[in-house]
């Protein structure tokens, strides 16, 4: 990998390095149902990330694990595939998969109804297909719209965003390049509906002040993906009814 | 340790309709034994990789990536550059998966395609090397199976050759120090491809042969025959798989079979390949 | 994986009391909602590793070492030393743990720790390189949790920074050949650290917010979270932990008493660190 | 290790490397009941490969796998002695391991009555004890002898035997050199008495004729050593019957 | 690490590297009671060796092993914590690890009344905080203190202490220079009031007669320690008595 | 971890008789107490191992073989070559072995071996270094027991003793850019060899000792005392096994037994090796 020196992430005119204002979302793109053997399945695209989630359940937890009398547990993997980032991923979960799989799994725990199923397992999977900043945040609105194209009854769809501060200025949904070179990540999860942060953390530096004002930007942002990901998940309604009715 | 597999069960009503669909030559969904099932392709999806290919094999879906590093070339060929093939099951593509490393399934897999692609030379190892003995290419192709509906192998391996075929190589940089490395912002010439290849996989029920086995299909198998054929024809691979054995007849046959549909496959990714464009476009269509 | 853990089982009579204490203002064990339990210190109980601490935290005890050791810097970091900070929770702390690899709360703590440390710049990586891109000083932060009674980040956390406030650096020697060895017999100049950083970790209860739970408080929490405050008062690191949502109003809330405790507990470690002879004593007094 | 260039397999008057003709197999020395605790077991040399394979079970199988009720479950491990190679070998499982633990637990469940055993475990145990080629082929030979030996009921024994090409020509029985430096090896399991096959294998490129041809070489050579089988088999059966005559 | 030439063991005057006699041991601290969640607990230093031990049990033993229905099972784990060595050890477990853990579980064995709690499992948790040389004696003398502080019943405690060979001397109790640099370390582990030993190893060369007059070197230390042990184990009751007073 | 492994069921009757029969002084076998049991050798089995041996202890069945490679001495030893001894369990040995990673028993055996070689100096490791510091011969002791009947140490000696002595060593090759490798097709000087080392494994059960236990004395036994000797009578390494305690009256008559069969042993090695073509044959008699 060549070292190169760091570049300029805000230009004069205040546009960032693809061309995005600062409280601009990347092209956002959903499918839902994509996969026939998951219960429930969504590909998420926020610009060059892309992510694919896939749940299983509520299904007869395997001897494995423990089930729980009053609730169903979920088992929750968020992994990268060995391609999709620029230097070759080893299979093998890494340690930050693992504390990525719990942050997810503990945003979801927020959104289901999991008393509605005790002594099952609810399973989701996540694969991320390409990084490019974001992964984390895409992956938890796959993971709750293939939750939800799984029929499993949810408080609210959780939407992940990120905002970064990159040359002094907060922006929204940071790609790889500001996320390698800004100054701060802060992945949020939230439930658009019942105003609530399933997922907070923060990589690098914030005043208190900065904090809020990147919360304000995430909350408007969930607005318009939530609207994004309720159109999906309509449009794969609709064609089911199209298909019935054609039969 | 290799154990017997748990059967899934299937109500055995359904799986009679299988085994008598196939004997009848018409099977459950409509194909002739000979038939493929539909194949669809998005070339280059993950721009992130030198190359990838996404294949539907009917409702089976792989995908393939390519990932080109710097490495040393294997002890015994110092005169070539290093292919490594991984084929992961990932849990989200059937209910049977589970997380965890590789297992007896993925592994043989993996290694058939390996096989295949290394014994007729169809990547161009000895153009991958850069110092002899020191430095070469190192060509990952990684396979991420994403939905199972049967007949992975046939599946990985067109993923794999059309990745492979459209991997464009970034630019080798050697610095004033003789150290080497990669701009992998670039994306320069294709990396060198001799030959296409393509498995066949044929499934056995009784005395009758078949092509492509869906899920259910596999599932009433007495054995499953993969066969690798190249574009000349010639057999480069061959891995009987199922716990029944099979006559030295069925086997004859299945080479026979396995030749004929190898080249079909062969030409099919031939025309793909001939036109990329109209094979390059998103994941998801609005 | 991450897989629901089970709960414990506790008298619920008993996390009653817990709960409506919280909402209470007062305490299970006395303290108010916004009071740290006692913190006592020994520096440099582990002579071999070239700083050290351990920390009580109320009950809950930790031990941080930190080892030095030459190595290769990252290849995207070439002009900066290394830090590694691991967090092993061993079965001696809790009747909870097992032995094994960490789990993934230990792995959460280590890397909220890590970037609570890396991000502020709280150690100066960049005086760490010896030669750019081929030998830089690795530091590892080391952490065993011994007695697990809740709140175990901010306990490692305080142990962590303390052990390296006081690490000191062997001297480092070029031989003839160019080749860099350390005297592991000698500890010289201090380790070069730029600033403070606590983590806060912040309970929830319903509309209740309180500092420093201890176990039983853990266990009736909806969430936690984690702020990293450094000597400045901004906010260098975060992690909501737990099954529950929180609203917009209670993280604005913990941003705010973060910033208050964060600075308490800067100055607890200042105050140690201008007199660490008080703090350096037998593990065991006869 | 020196790297040599490519050595002449077949020599003009059409000898191989070792002097064999290219129909013709090394020494094959079988030996039965070779071990104390197995129920069963068999060493099998196919010149300078040795192999040793020893059968436990029909047994209560281990809580750690499932049994099924209407067979016995087999357990196959094909695994190679650090020193049996020219490079020592980790003792850990390799992926070439686990593949063929897999290709010869198939070749396997084809010869056996398993169905005679429900709920039971039937365990298989192949160390190569050193590698010349043909580990896989001797030891499904050697895994059938165990499993005969052991007294399980067997439709038929399981013969293995390599046919390779080199230097154009296929030859019977490829030792390691001929391997390493030849054009093809096709490992193929047989049951000599049902005619049918139980492992097939090709690692190389080969026409469809010359696959055909190499199996009627390998038909051949498995009625042969098929036949090596059984005097080892009776030998083992006289020795006992002598032993219970001479108490 | 630099390489230094073999240093001095024994001076003229008979005294060791850090000045004591040849049958001298190193300060020996104890204390009992440490931790809150254990059942029991010790921390043991011989002079810089710095031992951590916890007990817990007997409790239900998980699922994961077995019980017996006769006895109480014993888990024993001997880990060294990574900054306890010169050189930072990893923190998974070494070959070295693994055998003197099954060493000390067998030393323990012969103490505990196993008997008197069928079906469930005693787990006895080492922790090498500092090591400089007889980690697993203290370490067996830290265990069996916090198994006596967890109230199992014991037939004795088992006191650790090493006997080496420096510079053709016997010596007690070597620390980590003798053990790198002399000629032998024989650990010896002792139930005092038994008379009986419970760990024995040797590592290094010895005369038949030079290995009788280690033991009784080591019988005698056995006994001083012990009595530090009892000190720590009434101090702790003492303390415990005074504060069921002051309630 | 280490755990109370589970008993072997065997019935009760059949102990008694085992013990009883230690008792009086007679063993099941007709052996007497200080008897080993007939040792049967082969020399160099395996020709791809520079050495190697097969021995049956009884009915217990072991294979050492010996592999030499070039590596890195120790950094704490650079003035010497390597010796690495591992000792496998594979379960065709036993029933009650199972696949996998070497557990706790075999790591036991390999350590006890190691030390019994490397303390008396039997390899003369100092002459197997090629470079100080840099390259230097590596000694793969491998030992597979392939029939468990008891005693697995002594038999796992006697045939690692025999392996390494008649050990070849293959010529060793100075490339012209002053790299090292082995022409593995040679087998050239012996593998210098101080002295014979042989372990002697010593049942007790109550207040009665006993030699070479087999598999059934093993578990009665209340402990097992292996102690290593050398050909000069010293006692090179010590282990005592099992969950009983000893009395030091023991612990001294084991000491005493062993140098006498420990002796008896090395000649036993010695007479072997004196006429090592009488021990050169096939595995399998025809």
């Amino acid at each position: 990998m060549t070292i190169s020196s760091k570049p300029v992430l805000i230009s004069e005119d205040k546009k960032r390095v693809d061309g995005r204002k600062p409280d601009e979302m990347r092209p956002v793109r959903i499918a839902v149902g994509v996969l026939k053997n998951a219960n429930g399945s969504a590909l998420v695209e926020y610009g060059d990330t892309k992510v694919l989630a896939a749940v299983y359940g509520p299904r007869e937890a395997l001897p494995k694990y423990m089930t729980s009398p009053t609730r169903a547990t979920l088992r929750v993997r968020y992994h990268m595939t060995s391609f999709s980032t620029s230097e070759r991923k080893s299979p093998a979960p890494s340690r930050r998969e693992i504390e990525l799989s719990k942050v997810i799994r503990e945003a979801l725990e927020a959104i289901v109804f999991s008393s509605l199923f005790p002594r099952t397992g609810i399973d989701v999977f996540i694969e991320v297909l390409q990084a490019d900043g974001g992964t984390r945040t895409a992956g938890l609105t796959a993971a709750s719209l293939a939750l939800a194209d799984a029929g499993i009854p949810l408080k609210d769809l959780a939407i992940g965003v990120a905002v970064g501060k990159v040359n002094g200025v907060l922006v929204l949904d940071i790609n790889e390049l500001e996320d390698e070179y800004g100054e701060a990540d802060m992945p949020v999860g939230i439930a658009p509906n019942l105003g609530e942060i399933v997922l907070f953390q923060l990589n690098g530096v914030l005043t208190r002040e900065e904090v809020k004002i990147g919360l304000d930007m995430a909350f408007k942002a969930a607005e318009s993906i939530y609207k994004t990901a309720k159109e999906a998940l309509y449009n794969k309604y609709i064609k089911l009814v199209e298909e019935v009715k054609s039969q | 340790m290799s154990i017997t597999p748990e059967r899934e069960v299937i109500p055995t009503m359904q799986l009679e309709q299988v085994v008598k669909s196939i004997k009848r030559g018409e099977r459950i969904d409509g194909r002739g034994l000979l038939d493929y099932r539909p194949i669809s392709v998005i070339l280059s999806p993950i721009k992130k990789a030198e190359g990838s290919a996404l294949v539907k094999l009917g409702k089976t879906q792989v995908i393939a990536g390519v990932k080109l590093e710097l490495g040393a070339p294997f002890k015994d060929r110092p005169n070539e550059g290093v292919l490594q093939v991984h084929s992961e099951f990932v849990p989200l593509a059937s209910p049977s998966f589970e997380p965890g490393p590789p297992d007896e399934n993925a592994i043989e897999v993996s290694r058939v395609i390996d096989r295949s692609l290394r014994e007729p030379r169809a990547i161009k190892l000895e153009e991958l090397v850069v110092e002899p003995g020191r430095v070469a290419w190192v060509v990952y192709n990684d396979i991420y199976l994403i939905d199972h509906d049967g007949n992975i192998t046939d599946a990985s391996m067109i993923a794999s050759m059309l990745a492979l075929a459209t991997t464009k190589m970034p630019r080798l940089i050697r610095t004033e120090s003789g150290q080497y490395t990669l701009d992998s912002t670039t994306r320069e010439t294709p990396l060198p491809v001799n030959l296409l290849v393509a498995t066949v996989t044929i499934g056995v029920v009784e005395n009758t042969l078949f092509v492509d086995p869906n899920l259910e299909e596999e599932q009433v198998a007495d054995a499953l025959i993969v066969l690798a054929v190249d574009e000349r024809g010639n057999i480069c691979g061959a891995q009987k798989k199922g716990e029944k054995s099979v006559s030295r007849k069925i086997l004859d046959s299945a080479l026979d079979i396995a030749v004929e549909k190898g080249l079909y496959l062969v030409n099919t990714m031939r025309s793909i390949l001939n036109n990329p464009q109209s094979y390059i476009k998103p994941l998801i269509e609005m």
